[in-house]
């Protein structure tokens, strides 16, 4: 397995920019870009399946659990060469390779870590249901409940922003299991089958013309108290473990394959001859943003170099929350741009983007999910602000 | 004067607040009604095409400040359908040469009255790569304007020609895609582009200043009803002082609609100028407000259920019609060097 | 007189222009330029004097103070003129023209209006004592202490922002007569004379070279109670009466000055062929600019026509807060563009700038003083989210 | 390496922290304090202009790391003084071939130890109109380098020249202007203009970098104390939104600083280009960020007397340095360009 030549940086990284070679079919983003949401999962899924042989699927998690204990310096070299090489991205799999681990090994019991966390590593979709219509930036404002009933929790109520759950198998739930106490002192963490009756799962459609989000709507959902992580009461902390789990990879990944693209998009236009290369005024425009994803993309190795050297600790916060304000305003930035390039063109309805080349309006539209979702931007300001410069709160 | 507009804004500001609410132009884009068609019919039925319409012709000859009230309403409601199209080339056509000719009075006749529906091309710059050309309006239009020789316009019969319905991201109009050589010209205005330059200009300005609006609207009343943290979310001062600076800009890009429609009215000398100008500043910020208010809605701003997506993309098409804002300021810049050079006070104000 | 022909408004607007081509030296403006903030005051006097000889000094006010009760129309026609040819513009009087009889006229008495305003609209300097080191954006919170010693209030505290003191005979003044009731309560408005004992007057040196504001330290100033306008502690009611006084032609002529130098500004680039002609970016930043201020000017006209038709009284607050900002905010775009333009040059250190052409840096760091003065484009922001679309408060 | 940066960072700035306080740049530039003398002394007592010197001419060799580094800790002093001149000539003449002419080495010497001092050309692109040039450095500067032929540049004496200081709105550093026909040619340095280039847009880069960062600390501190309404204002959202902003894009700021001196120091294919995008965006940000830094101080912003217009000033004379940002974006682009074309991988981060 390609995993086994980690300790030889130089072959490792040889090894994996090989294999994607020979193993991804070159036409895979036409392919992609031509189908659905549904179509790009199926990839993931195949493309996960791919990565397990290579022992490349969670190489970041420990041994006992499958995986080898990558680093994060031996992670950023599997994410650069699946930038470099345009590679599915794995959407589909985020709570499953970071949120899952990042919750069960801290909080979980030896039984919920040996039952979910090896089948997880081949592959198990999961997903999250921790915010509600009524609890988004104010999270532990939320009222799903779970009534204890012998050795069940009858749970009901709404979740919201559920990501990808439509293709999950499980579910990382926060409830509400005593509403008379203090609103983060009431909450409970849970361990939800997707298939238990008495739930129903329905797509929210967005603004991009994807689902990946759905909405959760539970009516007399039964679910057993061995699902119970951490102590009940307790799914406040359990949650900070879960939302603290290490994302800074991702971004890194994020950050590599917009430069690729931009890269791509410059070395395009200069060979068609674009005519907004003759235009002042794109042409810097388009100079400002690759210098600032140049910024980005320091900023997020300077965070990972940190955490790698146990550093980050005490700053990781608002450092993430620097890079995220910051990587996510400039996607934004970067979409309108080829938005305006794209002139007219860019209106045709382009249903997906395998994520191997810019799609004006699609990126335009789906970069409000960057700038949205994982804290919106005004709640990474306030961090930052009273974090970070110390600034008094309001 | 100035009450006759006020009074025409009003009118057609209730039948849309009726007609064309959040819930029916949702319905409409989600295939459940067809609300474009509807509001052809009351277009038709209140004379909205006749607003801006020479007397000449019968209408009530209100020009381009009545294009823009038209549009602007259109736009702040986020109308389902392509009357933009329509008020634009009937405008120009009537106000063209051949408009003398007792075929096209008669066409000119059967728009306002509804039976003809006009489309208009995108852009009158470029030629679309393929040699297709595009235009906006309706799937059923039979007639569109589109560009000749040098300052001449074709009238052009689309009755024999296969148009495609391109599925674009603004679900509240359509654009159609279809070979040029398909089409048969009717009749050739000419030099009749400047004008059909400035009117479409003033009416894409309107419809996103109208677009800008009606979005603020909406969010503004989302913020006084959406709680977080135990406050109505439009108490957060970060948030509130965004919504100050838009509605001041929302503001500006209104009198920036008038200030092209009265110079149109006036047959200024700087009635293209400033059209122009009207329809960069009027888009670029159009685009800004709209974007932010999908962000001030948080998660439910990157929903298809909630409104302000609909604005943002009918504001971003917007920008891409006509000619890049960047092209527009350019020529606007020739010109407005043009009049100081002949001594024309392009900025006057009356 | 010319201000005789105002019922002619044809008769009226050649009247004034002819008058001015003939009075105002060619070359005012270049002497104006070379010289200091001092000599500029002078010369504004000397224009007010031949302004008074036509009548055309305070139009505005009643006829029994020394006007005609000019309405607003009148005044814009003065003003157009005014900024069409460029004449010294009349900072040093602001107070005088507006704010006096803003405040004498509803809330002085008889003897205050008989003594002051004749002699006022002869062209004697007012000036503003409102505002202190603790007290700015919140003015109400001021502390400058008024104890009442006979017929007399001795006054002591400090007072800033006080614009043009240096040059002024008179000072409306607001100071805390009872510190014990809530802060809005124990406020009273006095009238200083700036030749009193006690009272320093130290010059602001501002970021753009000039010292427009000053610092008024007073210690045992001693002012006859006969000053006070309005009763004791009602201070904060006339001084509502003050900051509400009509100063939208000032806007409406700021606007019409601008719209000049931008024309005048093109056409020179025009006629030199500057290099920025040439640049996208430079010429649409031009242009959207060019743009932006006839906006701004069309909002001034629509408050002003609103205010001569009586219109206006309950939107005021809302209009005038949006073209201040939107005014202002742009007023600064402009001077950074122009420094921008003049890139290296515009550093060379301009002392003074006669308001006939854009001067680079100076302009950009004098903008500061109208995003800033006059309540802070912060407060506009707040205003404008309450009172114009009734956000409720933080 | 890294280590050695963060000693040589912390040392600087310890030493500015206590010699080139808030109240000794107001006496600087009240005219009550010599603060850039004594300054060009500590730097010749502590080897300052050593720091980035090649070890070939008894420097540490630090190179634009080191460069970066001393004119990033000067401007977040708002130092007064034209160090920055000094620094960027020293290491371009030190880089260039005549460095090894015995004359030269000894030039080199003395300014390492402060008996020289060099002047810069402020411009490479346009020569003034009036024949004039303009240098910025000390008024006792008595060598330049400026424009020669194509990419040659000259080291000319100024001992002889007539230089007027030139009265400037950035009062902590000095312009020179001198007739060019006045200046004696000591040295024609062959081709060094690209390196020039590089290293005068990466020390412009680091000045106006730390300068945001100086003044955003200190209005961060001015927000923490002063109250209005009975609060501090640092508490007030809308002025915390806007601060958070700025303290990311000064963050992005020290990341293409960084970047471009890295480039240089590993030679790499990319350096330039990167030098010419960090002063671009750098200055640019840096204006931004120092603007409404004066706005957030409210009334005292727009006074003399405290210190925000001092790093907004020196911000705006650094974005007027070297060209025109959109110039160097310009230039940045066909170097892209030309990269992509010839294969060279210029957004590799090592």
């Amino acid at each position: 397995m390609i995993i086994d030549l980690r300790e030889d940086v130089g072959a490792f990284r040889s090894a994996i920019r090989d294999w994607i070679a020979q193993t991804l079919p070159s036409d895979w983003a036409e392919v992609a870009d031509r189908g659905t949401e549904d179509e790009a999962v199926e990839y993931q899924r195949w493309w996960f399946a791919e990565l397990a042989k290579q022992g490349l699927s969670v190489p970041h998690w420990p041994s006992e659990f499958g995986g080898v204990g990558l680093g994060i310096a031996g992670q950023m070299i599997v994410a650069d060469e699946m930038a470099r090489a345009g590679t599915p991205p794995l959407n589909v799999f985020v709570v499953t390779l970071n949120h899952l681990p990042g919750t069960l090994i801290p909080c979980g019991n030896a039984d919920q870590r040996a039952r979910y966390l090896p089948a997880a590593s081949k592959g198990v979709v999961w997903c999250q249901g921790f915010s509600e219509p009524g609890a988004g930036s104010d999270l532990a404002s939320l009222r799903c409940r779970a009534v204890r009933d012998g050795d069940h929790y009858v749970i009901n109520g709404q979740k919201i922003w559920s990501s990808m759950s439509r293709f999950a198998k499980h579910c990382i739930l926060l409830v509400r299991t005593d509403p008379n106490v203090a609103k983060h002192a009431g909450i409970s963490f849970l361990i939800m089958d997707m298939d238990t009756p008495g739930l129903e799962v329905r797509r929210i459609e967005q603004i991009d013309g994807q689902a990946d989000f759905s909405e959760l709507f539970l009516t007399d959902v039964r679910v057993p108290v061995a699902n119970l992580v951490g102590a009940e009461n307790d799914g406040w902390r359990v949650a900070q473990a879960t939302l603290a789990s290490e994302r800074g990879v991702l971004a890194f990944e994020a950050g590599e394959r917009r430069r690729h693209m931009l890269e791509d998009y410059y070395r395009n236009a200069v060979a068609v001859k674009a005519a907004w290369l003759e235009d002042d005024e794109f042409r810097r425009q388009f100079m400002t943003h690759l210098a600032d994803l140049q910024a980005s993309r320091r900023m997020i190795r300077q965070l990972l170099h940190d955490h790698e050297n146990g550093e980050a600790h005490a700053t990781t916060a608002m450092a993430s929350a620097r890079i995220k304000l910051f990587q996510t305003t400039l996607i934004q930035k970067i979409a309108e741009l080829v938005a305006r390039l794209e002139g007219l063109d860019g209106h045709l309805r382009q249903p997906f983007n395998s994520q191997r080349r810019f799609v004006g309006m699609f990126d335009y539209l789906n970069s409000f999910g960057w700038t949205i979702s994982g804290g919106t931007n005004e709640i990474m300001r306030n961090v930052i602000a009273e974090r970070d410069l110390g600034l008094p709160r309001g | 004067m100035q009450d006759l507009m006020a009074e025409v804004r009003e009118s057609i500001r209730t039948v849309l607040d009726e007609r064309c609410t959040s819930l029916a132009v949702h319905a409409f884009i989600d295939g459940k009604a067809s609300v474009d068609q509807d509001l052809r019919e009351l277009a038709k039925d209140l004379g909205w095409l006749a607003i801006s319409l020479p007397e000449a012709h019968g209408g009530i000859g209100l020009g381009a400040n009545g294009l823009a009230v038209l549009n602007y309403e259109l736009g702040r409601a986020a109308a389902p359908g392509s009357i933009i199209a329509t008020s634009v080339a009937l405008e120009t056509l009537a106000r063209s040469e051949v408009s003398a000719d007792p075929a096209i009075a008669e066409l000119i006749v059967s728009i306002v009255e509804g039976t003809t529906s006009l489309a208009i091309a995108t852009s009158f710059n470029t030629p679309h790569a393929d040699g297709a050309i595009r235009l906006i309006g309706d799937a059923s239009a039979n007639v569109a304007l589109i560009p000749g020789e040098g300052d001449d316009l074709l009238l052009a019969d689309l009755s024999n020609a296969v148009a495609d319905q391109v599925v674009i991201w603004d679900e509240t109009r359509s654009i159609l895609s279809l070979p040029s050589s398909s089409m048969k010209a009717l009749a050739v205005l000419r030099g009749s582009r400047p004008v059909l330059f400035a009117l479409y200009a003033i009416a894409i300005a309107a419809d996103s200043a109208g677009a800008a609006r009606g979005t603020l609207d909406r969010t503004i009343a989302y913020m006084k009803q959406r709680e977080q943290f135990g406050r109505l979310i439009g108490s957060f001062q970060a948030l509130k002082h965004r919504l100050a600076d838009h509605q001041v800009n929302a503001k500006g890009c209104d009198e920036l609609v008038w200030q092209a429609a009265e110079q149109f009215d006036n047959g200024a000398k700087g009635a293209l100028m400033w059209s122009l100008m009207a329809k960069a500043n009027v888009t670029d910020a159009a685009l800004r407000i709209a974007g932010d208010c999908v962000q001030l809605h948080g998660g439910v701003g990157f929903t298809r259920e909630y409104d302000p997506h609909l604005f943002l993309k009918r504001a971003w098409l917007n920008e891409a019609l006509l000619a890049p804002n960047g092209a527009l300021r350019d020529k606007a810049a020739s010109a407005f060097g043009e009049a100081l050079k002949n001594g024309h006070e392009v900025l006057e104000i009356a």
